[in-house]
């Protein structure tokens, strides 16, 4: 089952990459997905990253074909 | 009423300031208005270690940081009695000195403008997905954090 | 430092919104601000007994609002961190839809600057000696109170 | 003994002038012109009326040859 994963700011710089397309099992939740990827790029201060699917702030979620998740950093707008 | 079409907050490099002059232009054939608040956030040079920062560069996750910014706006329509709200947020490089964020509320009476005015400030900081690489002179970079 | 200055604080007619787009361009050099907070006073055609308010013609004790204007400007200076100040106020007649207050505070940071902005506004309503007749259509006239 | 007196929005329309000399009696104090005035030109709301001499906001000081009297309604600036 494929996820488009999408990275910001920092993380996206720690990833070495803004996008991606990841095969995950069915059924994985989103935290899941948050948890192996902080692990294999070692983003830094994971406890302030949130996830966003579908652009909607949520950790709780099972993933579904086809959803996009976000990496979020702390926001700095303004 | 503007109130319910979503609009472009983006916008690329800085804020110009003649956009904040046409834009006040543009509501003096409403004369059901009596204040506008508006708020406008710089660029500052800040030191880091000895190195200044000379610009930074904005990025975000624009689909959904669009449509935060229409539900910002909704909430903001519901709580406040504003005749109108624009809201301006630079992507791209903005050099020290230059407008990033350009905020103006209307409505009759002066403390209600004021008010919506704060929240849209309060509100874009908290929960808009924006980025800025703050960027020194010698090229060097960090992440900006909001304070 | 230009706070200690004595500065012309009354126009002739109304405030033109080009004068605001160069207020703002003037402060690009100083990247020390990182907000600016602006408030702008609109004529309204407020309806009073069937008939609409069309214009307001100001007038002042003019040596006394002068001295006032510097009053407040000194104590806000004292009490906020701003970098600078600008207060612009209409004499003679402004018409509905057009601006006859315009506050401009700056600040290195959005809360003083907001904070300042808002204390200019509530004290130039309550102290400064300025009257405004409000003119109808019918060229009658009835004498403006602030609420 | 000569005051400078000066009138104010609705007031200097009341009174039907701007400014005005008056002869004032040595030692008269700002409220006593205030209460003379206010009863000469039948001055509406008088207890909205504030008087300010050389320019500052006071009516208990004594009047003095040359003083410059203001009769402020209630400001309206903004």
């Amino acid at each position: 089952m494929k996820v488009t994963v999408k990275y910001f700011g920092i993380i996206a710089e720690t990833a070495g990459k803004k996008e991606e397309i990841l095969d995950v099992t069915q059924g994985m939740s989103a935290s899941e997905l948050k948890a192996r990827q902080i692990k294999t790029y070692q983003i830094p201060e994971a406890e302030s990253v949130q996830l966003a699917v579908n652009r909607d702030l949520n950790t709780e979620v099972e993933l579904k074909e086809g959803d996009e998740v976000a990496f979020l950093p702390p926001f700095a707008g303004g | 009423m503007d109130k319910k079409k979503p609009k472009k907050v983006f916008v690329q490099g800085a804020v110009p300031p003649e956009k904040i002059a046409q834009s006040i232009a543009n509501h003096q054939s409403k004369t059901n208005i009596g204040a506008h608040s508006i708020f406008l956030g710089q660029i500052r040079a800040d030191e880091v270690n000895g190195k200044t920062v000379s610009a930074i560069d904005y990025s975000a996750y624009e689909e959904m940081a669009e449509d935060v910014f229409h539900e910002i706006r909704e909430a903001a329509f519901s709580e406040f009695d504003i005749t109108c709200a624009h809201i301006y947020h630079s992507l791209g490089k903005v050099k020290t000195g230059e407008l990033c964020l350009f905020v103006f509320t209307s409505s009759a009476h002066r403390k209600i403008a004021i008010d919506a005015c704060n929240y849209f400030v309060e509100e874009i900081k908290a929960k808009v997905p924006i980025y800025g690489k703050e960027i020194f002179g010698d090229e060097t970079h960090q992440w900006k954090k909001n304070s």
